[in-house]
């Protein structure tokens, strides 16, 4: 049984639905990551998986129970969580509150997990006590990768990573998140830096128009000349 | 044929609180007319009534409902002056309605453009003015600090009075306007007692401004005499003040004079089980019964030469008719005999402005409430 | 050598942290000139006030010859320049249609006195403003969402429209502040195809900020290298990749084949 | 389209209804204030609706017209024009004169190469000697006015003339205010707008040698014939009521089509589309050349022009100029609440809701009072015995009704009952 | 020495005074405003309602022949707070909630509190009429006179026993504010959402447990604040109404969104209040003999005329948002 499931997903913002029929299916070994043009419908996949929107048809199903359209808090201590693209980290809040704030669903010490947080990214040990609107970009990233790992999930999603990181960032975030699935967490990411991410994703998804055009594994997607030709860039 | 009178009342706005007692006054004037035989044959005076937030627009507003929707053939009121003009500018004197109002006493309306409708039973403030700085002075009273509230009936009044004040050779050491309706008084508190008198001498409404400054005066400890014109007279005045504090407070009012009148009307009040002592409402009694008479007089409900009966029904010559006479007046004007109402609030003798020369009377607060001593020569 | 900006000594300071330390450089007219830096280096901090949206702490900022500093946005925009926002700047309320159709500066129909009393000539102009907005947004394979609200669009999207806005206007020196992040690399190459044309057969300068390097390799010379609000160094893509400083700085290990 | 017109025929029906139960004089009147106020909603929403200007000090406005309309319409006053008064007056001008140029010449000084502190300190030098020098000449001459000849007076001109001058003032005041606040953010703005709508309110209530202050200033003359003159021209009081109200009205209709025609071109075009740009994203507006400061003063004088002109048209209606009578609650709030219930951004709805909400407010006296004896009528009938003091209570209740008119109706249409129209190509 | 005195109890004393009023009402609206980013209008009324609600319980007790060495009024205050939250948690289910729901601007839950302040005063005025209301029909408010013979002067300090309990209530109510916002974990999330209201959500807060708190917080905090204020001047329908706008003005003076700001902006406003109006000849009488001959005090020497005070919090209003354009700490905008 795959951790998460997504069948023939149909769902909207009220108007026309922006997603017809989308498939995804990861294990919690895998890193997923999705693909597409943009308004391809790809933000808006992570945000029904998360119950920020409305999904009208098809199932979302996680660790085999349907999920859809339940709400991030009750969504996060069954072992999602998100990393929206901006505004992703609680700027007024320092480095250890916005960790904090991750934990906010947990009932349990959350002490071990935080210092497993800081042992990964060792530069937000260090800050621990500034103000996360004071961090570069690439620092808030981690915050927020951090802040999203601290409810301890079985899956953690992700909007554009490396979207507005130096190479060097981008390198950088990349490590971290195959380090990350390498604890045993499975990720599912959205990337417009497509052929850096899919070069280590374990699955690839193509969407266009709301719907999967292509699906295969990341290397596998890079050699096909359509996709290169259409999506990637050449 | 029956009959409707309005009642332009402010039930809302700065006086509400006085203005359910007035209102009460009036209709006890009605009542006592509906029980004595009814208006002209036998007919009911109603009354309608309409509020006008102690505002020239509501005024205005509320006046054009009663005089065009409801049809009024007279109106009582409005009870302040703002309220009053404001509905004589835009319903009364168009209408040729005429309008007695039992407590609008600032000097303004004097001198309205009016075609002989509005009138008021109770004196100007240019009268209550002097008599309060008149008796404040004859009580040995030389200095005080004055603060008022800021609008046409504190500041008519405070002005009058100051100006006698000094022409007396008394000292205004502060003059202090205050805005209605705050919390808080203590910055103009401070300053009245930065003046160094010990007397204060507050131009406001118990339920208004007045209370609270009072209050806080007393809190402050820096006056010892406290002195108050009619708007303060009120119980709500002494609602969280130390009565010791305040006892010996000086206050005046429109008069119900020592007269017989005076008494006959406390009299029926007290019957009613309204409060006899109610500020204005002794006026409000009079008004309500002057239209009345005047309806009468004018023999239907009319609003063409109601003005007319009015001042013939109020004035000498005639047979003197009393609060609660209704019977015998009714008597009377069948009988085509001129009569001369003697009301609650004094002989009600109506000058060419409309005006009555009325009576100022003075209280004192003894154990905790007014006290009504005399009245001022 | 013609600059058609060029920055004196530029400094500004937020709180206690310098953004932009004493900062020359120049923009040579006709160039599509690169900068690049690490995150929080500066680079967009030296935008806001080359385009006026911020004013300098100390130093001059020439643009044509003149000294612009401390000059509005609308001020810079009347003298030719545009710029992009590296976070999308979009009207949120408008359609995405309306929101190119904004762009064009002197609009008659912007002057109260023309819209009461001369409606035809300003319903003419408005037609043809129309008619190019709609072209661009055919271009950059907006039409589809053409009558959205430009708030509704994906993260992408909005950087496309950011985009559209340079080609609504005759402006000659056009600021791009990281346009290509998060736009789909397919289309990124029509983009750049375009920029290239409005750069050869229209003699519009860029000046590009991005943190992709492919395309700064593709369209840029010179590339300009900043680092904590300075400028470290200027020259040819291939002289920077040569050097082992800004390799480590900006590009980190292991380098990857551009 | 449709759903307008559907509200339009409702609300005709209303005004119908109520014309029927209060009769036509009185629905007159409520006609001719409800217009005035609509154009006053109007303005409101060209700042808000059209700029995003949150401006909530709208009574100050109102009230800069109808002073302005005191002036020029009420009568000469000769006991003051034969005084010293206007000498005294001319030389306070003169000594306000001097002293705003003492404070334009000390803010240039940076021209002479005087900047920093010393600059500063030079301008707020010039600001206290300009303050000392001005009240040094008013504080007399205001004194002097005020024993002699009561107050200034008017100019004796007509009261349409008054309504211009409304504009042209609120105009000015706006500029000022609108030169030192407009670069808050809204609600600070908000905030600011109400504090200056306070002080302007102090300043008329406390200018007597000029306003007569709370002593107020009546009866100020009608630009149309008024029921008194109608009346002695042969019509029975209650028809001159109606005509007379009527020319009134068709006066305020006719400047309120004009202006609304005005509107819909300008909001239609380029001009509203840059406005509305604007106000979505003022940093982007300014990089696309859109001068930001200049176009929010522009709209946010224009608003307040429709304000001053609309306070013009009640204080000649309602004949008299009373300080107090200018509460927020019955001008700024009930303002805003007729544009929010009635679609901010959409001038049709501003009328709209500017009609609605004022016969709610108007209404809401007699509704109240009515509702009042039907929940006394109830609990006398179960035997809990009627409510006491029935008609003082029942009026207390009046805003309780408006409160729950404006909840009732933006739960239902949180974007007001005519909301803003997106402008989509077809 | 009198003069010193007299300055103290008319600047000092009174400006903190008004500056405790306005800092608790000013704490509602501005953690209203960081959470659920709009200007709660009805905290006005709030305020007065909790101050009925306080005067009912303590009649109820006083009649119950209850009697306290402290005014009763102050007894039952807790108890009314929890009252006072309940009903704000239900004025928030009835009428913004819904609004909320639908996506509606600010600016519409700021019209929608203007109606719910308006059913309010109704309501208080149809239960309670127009009167005006004490808390010490029956007991003696105490006055507190502190002698100054050790100073060397004649007028006693002079403050009320309501003033004494309204330093310490807000005092307490910061601190304990304090460590709610700083410490607890409710709290923090209610900073993370005045932060950033989305990241909040996905972060599995529970938005609608913190949007309740919120308003618990908010009413009882207005029904102390009524209260106190209700026990030191008196109690009356229209009593907060009239104060809503300084409140306002110090909450945003303050900063929104920040519950010190707010407490600053009120002292601020407190203060520069009763500063304005001082009238400053009293501290110079005594030493009038310093100046030259033909200097004679004038008899009134305040900054500005009384009748002009309510336009000092708003001169200061915009002097302070033109200097430092978000309040005195950086505040949050809709
Ligand atoms: N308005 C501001 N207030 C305070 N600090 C700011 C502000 N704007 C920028 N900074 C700081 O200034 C520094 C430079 O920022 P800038 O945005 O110019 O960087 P950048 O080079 O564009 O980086 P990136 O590539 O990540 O966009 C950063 O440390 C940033 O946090
Ligand atoms: N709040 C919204 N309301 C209505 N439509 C929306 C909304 N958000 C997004 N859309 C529409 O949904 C479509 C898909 O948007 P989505 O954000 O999922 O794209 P995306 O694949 O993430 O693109 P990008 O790579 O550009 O971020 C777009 O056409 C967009 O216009
Ligand atoms: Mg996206
Ligand atoms: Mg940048």
């Amino acid at each position: 049984m795959a951790l998460l499931s997504l069948e023939k997903v149909v769902g909207g913002y009220g108007g026309a639905p922006i997603l017809n029929g989308v498939d995804i299916a990861i294990e919690r070994s895998d890193i997923g990551v999705i693909v597409g043009p943009n308004g391809a419908g790809k933000s808006t996949t992570l945000k029904a998986i998360f119950g920020l929107l409305k999904v009208t048809g098809g199932a979302i199903l996680f660790e085999g129970e349907e999920i859809a359209n339940s709400l991030p808090d009750k969504l996060v201590p069954r072992g999602l969580s998100f990393v929206p693209q901006e505004k992703n980290v609680f700027t007024s809040l320092s480095v250890e509150e916005n960790l904090e704030m991750g934990a906010f669903t947990r009932r349990d010490d959350f002490r071990p997990t935080r210092d497993w947080v800081y042992s990964m990214f060792p530069v937000l040990a260090e800050k621990r006590r500034q103000a996360a609107g004071e961090l570069s970009g690439g620092q808030r990233q981690m915050v927020a990768m951090g802040r999203a790992l601290m409810s301890q999930p079985k899956l953690l999603m992700l909007d554009e990573p490396s979207a507005g990181l130096s190479p060097r960032y981008v390198i950088e975030i990349f490590e971290q998140i195959v380090k990350v699935n390498a604890e045993g967490v499975g990720i599912l990411m959205v990337e417009q830096n497509a052929r850096q991410a899919l070069a280590f994703a374990t699955r690839g998804f193509v969407l266009a128009g709301g719907q999967n055009r292509f699906t295969g594994t990341g290397p596998e997607l890079i050699a096909d000349p359509e996709v290169a030709k259409s999506f990637l860039g050449g | 044929q029956d009959v409707t009178i309005g009642i332009l009342a402010d039930l809302t706005g700065p006086i509400e609180s006085l203005a359910p007692a007035i209102v009460a006054g009036a209709e006890l004037a009605i009542a006592h007319v509906n029980a004595q035989g009814g208006i002209l044959d036998g007919g009911t005076l109603a009354s309608s009534v309409a509020d006008s937030g102690c505002d020239t627009t509501m005024g205005g507003a509320g006046a054009d409902r009663l005089v065009n929707t409801d049809q009024v053939t007279a109106i009582v009121g409005g009870f302040c002056t703002g309220a009053l003009v404001g509905g004589a500018n835009a319903a009364g004197i168009p209408g040729n309605v005429v309008m007695i109002s039992p407590s609008a006493t600032a000097p303004v309306v004097t001198d309205l453009d009016d075609n002989d409708l509005v009138f008021r039973t109770t004196p100007s403030d240019a009268f209550q003015g002097v008599k309060l700085a008149d008796h404040l002075y004859a009580e040995g009273i030389t200095d005080v600090a004055l603060t008022y509230v800021n609008n046409d009936y504190g500041a008519g009044l405070a002005n009058v009075f100051a100006e006698h004040f000094a022409s007396l050779g008394g000292t205004i050491s502060a003059n202090l306007a205050h805005e209605d309706g705050r919390a808080d008084y203590r910055a103009e508190i401070g300053q009245l007692a930065s003046s160094g008198s010990q007397n204060l001498v507050i131009l406001a409404y118990a339920s208004g401004s007045g209370q609270t400054v009072l209050r806080q005066a007393v809190e402050d400890g820096s006056f010892t005499v406290f002195v108050g014109g009619d708007g303060m007279v009120g119980d709500e005045l002494l609602t969280g003040v130390d009565a010791s504090a305040v006892e010996g407070m000086i206050a005046t009012r429109a008069g119900a004079f020592e007269g017989e009148s005076a008494t006959i009307y406390a009299n029926l009040a007290t019957e009613a089980g309204n409060d006899p002592n109610a500020t204005y409402a002794p006026q409000a009694y009079d008004a309500a019964f002057l239209l009345a008479l005047a309806i009468e007089k004018n023999g239907s409900g009319d609003r063409e030469g109601l003005s007319a009966a009015l001042r013939e029904i109020s004035s000498p010559p005639g047979e003197t008719v009393l609060p609660g006479e209704w019977e015998k007046a009714k008597a009377l004007i069948a009988a085509g005999t001129d009569i001369n109402y003697e009301g609650a609030g004094g002989p009600l003798d109506f000058d060419e402005n409309g005006d009555v020369p009325g009576v100022i009377v003075y209280l004192n607060i003894e154990g905790g409430s007014f006290v009504e001593k005399g009245v001022i020569e | 050598m013609d600059a058609v900006i060029d920055v004196r000594g530029v400094s500004k300071r937020f709180g206690g942290l310098t953004a932009v330390n004493n900062c020359s450089l120049s923009v040579e007219r006709g160039s599509i000139t690169g900068l690049i830096g690490p995150n929080g280096a500066g680079k967009s901090t030296l935008f806001n006030m080359v385009a006026g949206n911020i004013v300098p702490d100390s130093g001059t900022i020439m643009f044509d010859g003149a000294d612009v500093t401390g000059l509005k946005p609308h001020e810079l925009f009347r003298r030719g320049m545009l710029r992009t926002f590296q976070i999308a700047h979009e009207f949120s309320n408008m359609t995405a249609l309306e929101n190119l159709m904004m762009v064009p500066g002197d609009q008659p129909g912007e002057s109260l006195l023309n819209t009461w009393f001369r409606p035809g000539r300003v319903a003419a102009n408005d037609a043809a403003v129309r008619q190019k907005a709609l072209d661009v947004i055919d271009f950059l394979k907006l039409a589809h969402v053409k009558n959205e609200l430009a708030g509704n669009l994906s993260g992408g999207q909005k950087k496309l429209l950011e985009l559209g806005r340079t080609m609504m206007v005759d402006a000659h020196v056009v600021l791009l502040d990281e346009v290509a992040a998060g736009v789909n690399k397919t289309l990124l190459q029509d983009l750049a195809a375009n920029i290239e044309r409005m750069n050869t057969e229209l003699g519009y300068t860029f000046f590009v900020i991005e943190h992709d390097m492919d395309l700064i390799g593709r369209l840029c010379d010179p590339v300009i290298v900043m680092a904590q609000g300075e400028k470290i160094a200027e020259g040819p893509m291939e002289e920077i990749r040569a050097n082992p400083e800004i390799v480590e700085a900006y590009f980190g290990s292991p380098v990857e084949a551009a | 389209m449709k759903r307008s017109l559907l509200l339009f025929a409702g609300l005709f029906v209303l005004v119908i209804l109520v014309g029927l139960a209060t009769g036509a004089p009185f629905t007159s009147r409520l006609l001719v204030e409800a217009a005035a106020y609509a154009l006053i909603a109007l303005g409101l929403n060209i700042q808000w609706g059209y700029g995003g200007l949150f401006n909530f000090g709208i009574l100050g406005f109102i009230m800069v017209g109808g002073f302005a309309t005191m002036f020029v319409s009420y009568p000469v006053n000769a006991a003051f024009w034969g005084s010293d008064g206007p000498m005294m007056l001319g030389r306070a001008l003169l000594a306000f004169g001097a002293g705003a140029l003492l404070v334009i010449g000390a803010r240039r000084l940076d021209r002479f190469g005087i900047t920093g502190k010393l600059r500063t300190t030079a301008i707020v030098l010039a600001w206290i000697f300009a303050y000392i020098l001005y009240r040094s000449q008013i504080d007399p001459a205001a004194a002097y006015i005020e024993s002699t000849a009561g107050f200034v007076g008017g100019l004796g001109l007509h009261p349409v003339l008054g309504w211009a001058f409304g504009g042209v003032l609120a105009a000015g005041v706006a500029y000022i205010i609108g030169k030192i606040c407009l670069g808050l953010r809204t609600d600070y703005l908000a905030i600011a707008t109400i504090g200056i709508a306070e002080i302007i309110r102090a300043l008329i209530k406390n200018m007597e040698w000029l306003t007569r202050g709370t002593l107020t200033v009546t009866p100020i003359p009608w630009p149309t014939p008024l029921p008194q003159q109608l009346q002695t021209m042969g019509f029975d009081p209650s028809s001159s009521f109606v005509w007379a109200r009527l020319g009134f009205f068709a006066l305020v209709l006719i400047v309120l089509v004009l202006v609304l025609v005005l509107l819909h071109r300008a909001y239609g075009g380029p001009w509203g589309r840059m406005m509305r740009a604007i106000r979505d994203n003022h940093i982007a507006a300014g990089s696309m050349g859109k001068d930001v400061t200049g176009r929010q003063l522009e709209i946010f004088v224009l608003g307040s022009v429709l304000m001053g002109i609309g306070g013009a048209m009640l204080v000649s209606f309602t004949q008299i100029l009373d300080p107090n009578s200018y509460q927020p609650i019955n001008h700024t709030f009930l303002v805003w609440v007729m544009l929010i219930v009635g679609g901010a951004g959409n001038n049709l709805g501003a009328v709209f809701g500017a009609v609605l909400i004022w016969i709610v407010w108007v209404m809401s006296d007699s509704v109240s009072q009515g509702l009042f004896t039907i929940v006394s009528n109830w609990t006398e009938a179960i035997g809990w015995g009627a409510i006491p003091d029935i008609t003082t209570r029942s009026v207390q209740m009046r805003v309780f009704v408006l409160g729950l008119v404006i909840t009732i109706a933006l739960r239902y249409a949180p974007r007001g009952l005519l909301p803003e129209v997106i402008r989509r190509e077809r | 020495m009198n003069e010193l005195i007299f300055f103290f109890n008319n600047v000092i004393v009174s400006g903190a005074v008004l500056g405790c009023v306005y800092a608790l009402g000013a704490v509602g609206i501005t953690l209203i405003f960081g959470i659920l980013r709009f200007a709660h209008f009805a905290h006005g009324d709030m305020m007065t309602m909790g101050g009925f609600i306080t005067f009912v319980l303590a009649g109820l007790v006083t009649a119950a022949g209850i009697a306290f060495p402290l005014p009763t009024g102050f007894v039952v205050l807790p108890v009314a707070m929890v009252l006072a939250a309940l009903i704000a948690l239900g004025l928030d289910k009835a009428f913004y909630a819904p609004l909320r729901l639908r996506g509606a601007k600010p600016v519409t839950l700021l019209i929608a509190s203007i109606g719910v302040t308006l059913m309010i005063q109704g309501l208080i005025r149809l239960i309670f009429g127009t009167g005006t209301y004490t808390f010490f029909a029956e007991e003696p408010k105490r006055l507190i006179r502190i002698d100054t013979e050790w100073l060397g002067a004649t007028r006693p300090i002079a403050m009320t026993e309501p003033h004494v309990l309204l330093f310490i209530v807000t005092l307490v109510s910061v601190v304990a504010l304090h460590y709610f916002l700083t410490r607890s974990r409710l709290g923090k999330a209610m900073r993370a959402m005045a932060d950033n209201p989305d990241l909040a959500q996905v972060s599995g807060i529970n938005t609608q447990l913190v949007v309740r708190v919120t308003w618990l917080i908010a009413g009882s905090l207005a029904c102390a604040a009524g209260t106190m204020l209700a026990l030191d001047v008196t109690l009356k329908p229209d009593l907060a109404f009239n104060i809503v706008l300084p409140i306002f003005a110090a909450a945003i003076v303050g900063g929104l969104g920040h519950a010190y700001g707010a407490i600053a902006g009120g002292f601020l406003l407190g203060f520069a209040e009763t500063l304005s109006v001082f009238n400053w000849t009293v501290l110079l009488r005594p030493i009038s003999g310093i100046f030259p001959e033909w200097v004679s005090l004038p008899g009134n020497l305040s900054i500005v005329p009384t009748e002009y005070k309510l336009s000092v919090a708003f001169v200061i209003l915009v002097i302070t948002l033109l200097v430092r354009p978000t309040g005195i700490f950086k505040g949050a905008s809709s």
